[in-house]
């Protein structure tokens, strides 16, 4: 396939990668923010391909593992109301909420469907008129745009049976937190190169002057990894610290302007808890008045009660970059994708499932 | 996060801006997307599509520059690929 | 040629049936029990009845023969030796996909099962439950492609069975076939018989049958020439025996894919694979469908493809006998069996990197953020 | 023990499961699946991934141990001669019913067939069919029981299979069984052996099967003592057979009863029965079930009663060895074969009167006006 | 079983075919008016042990085989509406309207469900507030007591969702138009217990009187019938034209009072079609204006186009007791209870069925 | 027409004479129907039942001077029974 196979290309990876030894001194630690790309990373070996002096650590960057419990336990009851379907992206179904996950609603008689977009839950909205059709809207700001556009088409369409119980966070205030944390090692990040897509990066580049820290735009195949390392640690070891554009074939500084727009018509920035990390200011999207009606938190009133996050789990240190799967002692122990202890272990993206799936055995 | 591929536009149903879709290909099959996001894309143009929309329109000749850069890359003193305009 | 899907619209009920593409079968014979007589099959087919035996004595009689269908069972000569003896129930959705339907899946699944035993299929039972409300015609479609599917596997319906559940009970039809087939490995083919050393053989491409269902799948659809892999085995399969192959081990990659078939028998057998991952073979259509929804392609199931863990001094004579076959065109070793008693399957790619297999928890889910 | 019926109230979707009833099985062992962590069928269990295969190595393996459940198929040993083939799936509803359950009905049904074809059932295969969302529990009741059945049968499972559906899509659980068995009467036992002046026997009464589900069907239930007759019918034919008793034809009377099967058996052999109507056993329950709803006993189903046709000088012979079997307790000679090669069955009743039997079109629907 | 197994005793139904034996003494036609003795008669094979002179034929007491084709339809219609529950008798459901059953319709995805009691519909309605729930009530004077109190107790009960697709027919005037036909050679008439169980036989007094014949209510066992056809008999060979009990186990004169009342209530008296025969004045039951928001015609407002009887069926003829079904060129051959062509094949109690399935082969 | 068989009655749940019922044992099995109909039963009594509901009380004496009469039946000159009331 055009644009992914050539960065799948082992001899450029070589060559990334003996640039890497060549231009390394020191040890580095470096943080990808991005799920997709931690997942690419153990998937393909890239850490196997790297000088021992660079560790990489793994981000916030999976929507589906930074959801907070709270929020997964009211798509659960809402599921199990009559009348109402919830849709949902595959990535969601497993996670576990303080009792079961979505599949087992499910199973035990609730209307959950997996869906490919929000439009397709809109959809099903204008066909099931009788029906109460919530879409359970996870993601960082890639997924704003469709989950935008899901609410702006459900309003223009007149649909008073569709609404949203939006999950979305922001990247550059998790960045920022883990950079204002104390334990923090971190001496460069990979920026994921489709939240850039739609936002740009000039976001990032107070954060990279105020921390001292490159950031390096990056995509997602293992040559774009390789070579966006490649540029963190040559900014590293030339004491610089900007923000870098590796994939420049997706990326422009500014962003997709028409679907920022949507975004700011329909979502406005709020405070936000994530899930092993706490609350972050201002870094997730709610509903705008104009679109509040489409809020499904408004439809269904459901108030679950705080739950506590497992008392084993070290997921938040992990989303953290201060500590790998591998720290964990219930990892792969009492912890495994069948029975995850938290939602790095079973979402596909997170951390611990990465290295159970590839690594364990 | 956020799974997102190219594909080559195949044809595009117009309409009006905010809900124009095309279909994309991709390696072999086919799916529709919407283009709401990439005014500029037309028939031929790859695309970025995540969740059902387009995200960007892949700019190949930045992809070309990097591709080459690392095809270059033994000559380790080359500079990295900076994009053309900013 | 794509499955096509039509909505009922005469009955309040949502639902989709799945309608028999207009496919060109063998005999070319018109479905015996008059269809605008009794269009869809009822509870009382189910029954027991006049009913229930018209449908045998017609629809069944007239693509398996009236010995499968008269008696309590079938009675088969055999001689001494050993009998191989499996079962698969069928429950896909929809019935007819690109590349087959669930008539065919129902015969040459079991017989496949059979020749993974290294045994000649011989004899399969036929078990239909049947939903209350589903067309005669797609019934008859069904039947017939099952005999057609036998003809072309070498083996006999032998005996069967019919039931029909309500409506809302089923999904249109669920079929279980079980099956008898001679021994003919000299040597037993098993888990336990994998060496290190030993040379893994794979038929063919993967994925394709999981991503041909994919495509059709309400919410995910998307067009793409991928047509399912389904095939029978047991050809292959037996000229390898014949052709002297000592065939430790064979496993068809059916639910879960190559990954977990591998997964199983490393574990089963205590013995660790190294594995190419170049040297597995996935087509551009898949691999774009894959890449779409986060799909890794070698926990996609397949219907027509199966490993061998032969010796390694008779992979290249195996390969050849293999790729004599229309299902084993594109035969490649992917790997060996090392020394390493520790169960794992660890995948080389291109990068000089490694990963491990594992099994997935369960179905493969669309990716998205 | 009736069985019990709860309705599950956490979840909008009107449904009711069935819950097993709390019997005591011989080995009382505790599910393996740990009830709290999976209490019910998730579609992941069917989807070929580690969720399945912990489903299969701890669940399926604990009752019928680890052979059945490891490989893609069974193998084995036979001797010359022949083998009997079968298979049959079953859908009851409810799962648990007053004398037995869907597990039972499964192993005896189809060792009941092959017994039927004169053979020693031997292995048999078990394909499930689970609906998303059954309890693990019920699974494993279910289970329990059939593994109970084949112990007490005689008999091995040997194979098996699982597919799951989505909820909706199935009745929580159907099974199918397919069996092969070694046939040891020394002729065919088949319609086409029928001969006049053969004598029919039946092994007891009839009827009580289908009322004991008619009874606990939405929408008909009473109370009753009225218990399935569910049984293996193996003991009872192997002796025959070893008594020397020629086995002309053996027939078990499943859906449509006692008429249903001679009718069938009439119309194959071309021969007519003669029956006498006081020969035939129905207890008062069962007869007070039918007049309440307008069946008739004759066409109600079985799963424990079947009919030989025996030369008549060894009538008296066969039935001392019949009732020697609890299931025979009551067998009776109902009737002889006549001369006549008109096919039909005629019953002779108390009244010095005649009516035929024939089969009905489909089920019995109960009666009102 | 108590008051069934006495009156099917071999023995008394032997010295009542003596007696009937030694009583006769010229041809007599003898209808039995009700399906289900009709049925008795065949299974039990009673006319087997008659005088050959005395012929019996069948009446049109089948309420399933004398509901209109028109009616069936209409049922089947409401049935295929979105959120209806359409329950009925077992009986019913094999019946054919003009193209299909509503056991197809069930099959094909309809909402059709079997009751035992027309209180097993309201109870129905009660427990889904949410759905239509319609019970086709087919009946004889027997069954109306059970209609009407059904229709009464959703009226008590404040049940806006159930309601009656009536059906309701009323004996005494079909007899009297039998006795009315030119071609009728009928001589004596066995009248149905239950229908007098309900409402007495006062009816028929002015018939026997009228029309000079006798009328005997009888029941259902054999040596019930027989006994009915010897006390038929008897008034036949001595002139006697006069309404005879024999069935007193059950029935007395004037019926079941509270029964009659509530019908009274709740139904009234209107002219009716019967199937094979035509319009009956004052021949059935519809509801009184207090219950008619409970008519099921009112609710649904199906207006179907008239059906015309199958041409080859004579059905009509055997119903008026001119033909036997062994009279029909189709019986057996293209008229078999798979593939009716009238209401008498399909009806378990319809003559042609009863014949089909005792004495066919 | 109209299947109605005689069964006794085993419990009466008491209630309005109109919405009366009562467990109705048939030879062995016991369905609940409507006493409505029959305000005059009582536990013991044998009552027909149609639909759901008991039209009437059996006769016991009625019935039995029927078979009384059955079995004296022989002798071809006697009368046939009359019910002993009107
Ligand atoms: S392995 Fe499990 S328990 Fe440990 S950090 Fe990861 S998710 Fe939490
Ligand atoms: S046999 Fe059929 S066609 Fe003839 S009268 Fe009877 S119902 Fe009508
Ligand atoms: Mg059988
Ligand atoms: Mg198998
Ligand atoms: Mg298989
Ligand atoms: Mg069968
Ligand atoms: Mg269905
Ligand atoms: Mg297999
Ligand atoms: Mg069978
Ligand atoms: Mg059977
Ligand atoms: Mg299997
Ligand atoms: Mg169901």
């Amino acid at each position: 396939m055009k644009f992914l196979d050539e960065f799948r290309d082992p001899e450029a990876a070589r060559r990334l990668a003996d640039a890497l030894h060549k231009t390394v001194t020191r040890p580095w630690r470096i943080m990808e923010v991005c799920g997709g790309q931690t997942h690419s990373i153990v998937k393909h070996g890239i850490d196997q391909l790297l000088p021992e002096s660079i560790t990489l650590v793994h981000g916030p960057g999976c929507p589906v593992c930074v959801t907070p419990v709270e929020l997964i336990d009211r798509a659960i009851d809402i599921a199990q109301q009559p009348g109402v379907i919830l849709c949902s992206f595959g990535d969601m179904m497993r996670v576990p909420g303080s009792d079961r996950d979505l599949l087992s609603v499910k199973a035990a008689g609730g209307d959950v469907r997996m869906v490919y977009s929000p439009m397709d839950a809109v959809q099903l909205a204008e066909e099931k008129s009788e029906r109460q059709v919530v879409f359970f809207a996870v993601g960082f700001e890639t997924t704003a745009p469709a989950n935008a556009m899901a609410v702006h088409q459900a309003k223009l369409r007149g649909l008073t049976n569709f609404s949203m119980l939006v999950s979305q966070v922001l990247v550059p205030p998790a960045v920022e937190s883990i950079l204002q944390s104390e334990q923090h090692r971190i001496n460069g990040f990979l920026l994921a190169g489709h939240v850039c897509t739609v936002m740009g990066f000039t976001e990032y580049e107070p954060i990279a002057e105020r921390y001292r820290v490159p950031l390096v735009v990056t995509g997602f195949e293992p040559v774009d990894i390789l070579h966006g390392l490649y540029l963190c640690v040559r900014q590293l070891e030339s004491g610089r610290a900007e923000v870098e554009n590796q994939y420049t074939r997706s990326v422009t500084r500014t962003g997709n302007r028409p679907a920022q727009e949507l975004i700011q018509k329909v979502f406005h920035v709020v405070p936000r808890a994530w899930r092993g990390i706490g609350e972050i200011p201002a870094s997730g999207l709610s509903l705008t008045p104009e679109y509040e009606a489409f809020d499904a938190e408004r439809r269904f009133g459901v108030t679950p009660a705080s739950v506590e996050q497992n008392g084993d789990c070290i997921s938040g240190r992990i989303l953290l970059g201060l500590d790998k799967p591998t720290d964990c002692p219930a990892f792969g122990a009492r912890c495994t994708p069948e029975k995850p202890l938290g939602a790095t272990m079973v979402s596909t993206e997170g951390a611990c499932s990465a290295y159970y799936r590839y690594r364990h055995s | 996060m956020c799974l997102a591929i190219p594909g080559k536009i195949e044809s595009i149903e117009q309409g009006e801006a905010l809900t124009r879709k095309g279909r994309i290909d991709f390696g072999g099959i086919v799916k529709e997307a919407w283009l709401s996001y990439v005014p500029e894309a037309k028939v031929g143009d790859y695309v970025i599509v995540h969740a059902g929309f387009a995200i960007s329109r892949v700019d190949e000749r930045e992809a070309h520059r990097a591709l080459k850069y690392l095809d270059e890359m033994d000559r380790l003193d080359s500079p990295p690929p900076e994009p053309e305009e900013e | 040629m794509p499955a096509r899907r039509i909505t009922v619209t005469v009955i309040h009920k949502e639902r989709t049936v799945d309608k028999p593409p207009h496919r060109k079968l063998a005999d070319g014979l018109q479905c015996p029990v008059p269809l605008n007589d009794i269009p869809q099959i009822l509870l009382s087919h189910g029954g027991g009845g006049r009913l229930m035996h018209q449908l045998i004595d017609t629809l069944f009689a007239a693509a398996f023969g009236t010995q499968a269908t008269q008696h309590d069972g079938a009675v088969l000569p055999v001689n001494e030796g050993e009998l191989a003896f499996t079962t698969d129930s069928y429950v896909v959705h929809p019935l007819f996909f690109p590349g087959g339907d669930i008539g065919r899946l129902a015969v040459w699944g079991t017989v496949n099962d059979l020749a993974m035993c290294g045994a000649v299929p011989q004899s399969l039972s036929a078990g239909f439950i049947l939903e209350e409300g589903l067309s005669m015609e797609t019934l008859w479609q069904v039947v017939q492609s099952m005999q057609q599917a036998a003809e072309i596997a070498g083996v006999r319906i032998a005996t069967g069975d019919t039931k029909v559940v309500e409506r809302g009970k089923g999904d249109g039809m669920f079929i279980n076939t079980a099956g008898v087939g001679r021994v003919i490995a000299p040597q037993p083919v098993s888990p336990r018989r994998v060496r290190p050393g030993d040379a893994i053989l794979l038929n063919g491409d993967v994925g394709r049958h999981g991503m041909a269902l994919v495509q059709v799948r309400e919410g995910l659809r998307f067009e793409s020439a991928i047509e399912s892999d389904c095939a029978p085995l047991n050809g292959m399969v037996r000229e390898l025996i014949e052709g002297g192959i000592d065939l430790h081990c064979l496993r068809d990659l059916t639910r879960g894919g190559l990954a977990t078939a591998l997964v199983e028998i490393a574990k089963t057998s205590s013995l660790s694979f190294a594995l190419e991952e170049t040297k597995i073979g996935v087509t551009d259509a898949v691999r774009g469908a894959c890449e779409l929804l986060g799909f890794d392609p070698l926990y996609v199931a397949n219907e027509g493809r199966c490993v061998a863990f032969v010796p390694e001094k008779q992979a290249e004579s195996a390969l050849q006998i293999m790729r004599r076959h229309e299902t084993g065109r594109n035969a490649a070793c992917i790997g060996t069996v090392e020394m390493e008693a520790r169960g794992r399957v660890t995948l080389h790619n291109a990068f000089g990197t490694t990963r491990l297999l594992d099994m997935l928890s369960g179905d493969q889910l669309p990716r998205i953020c």
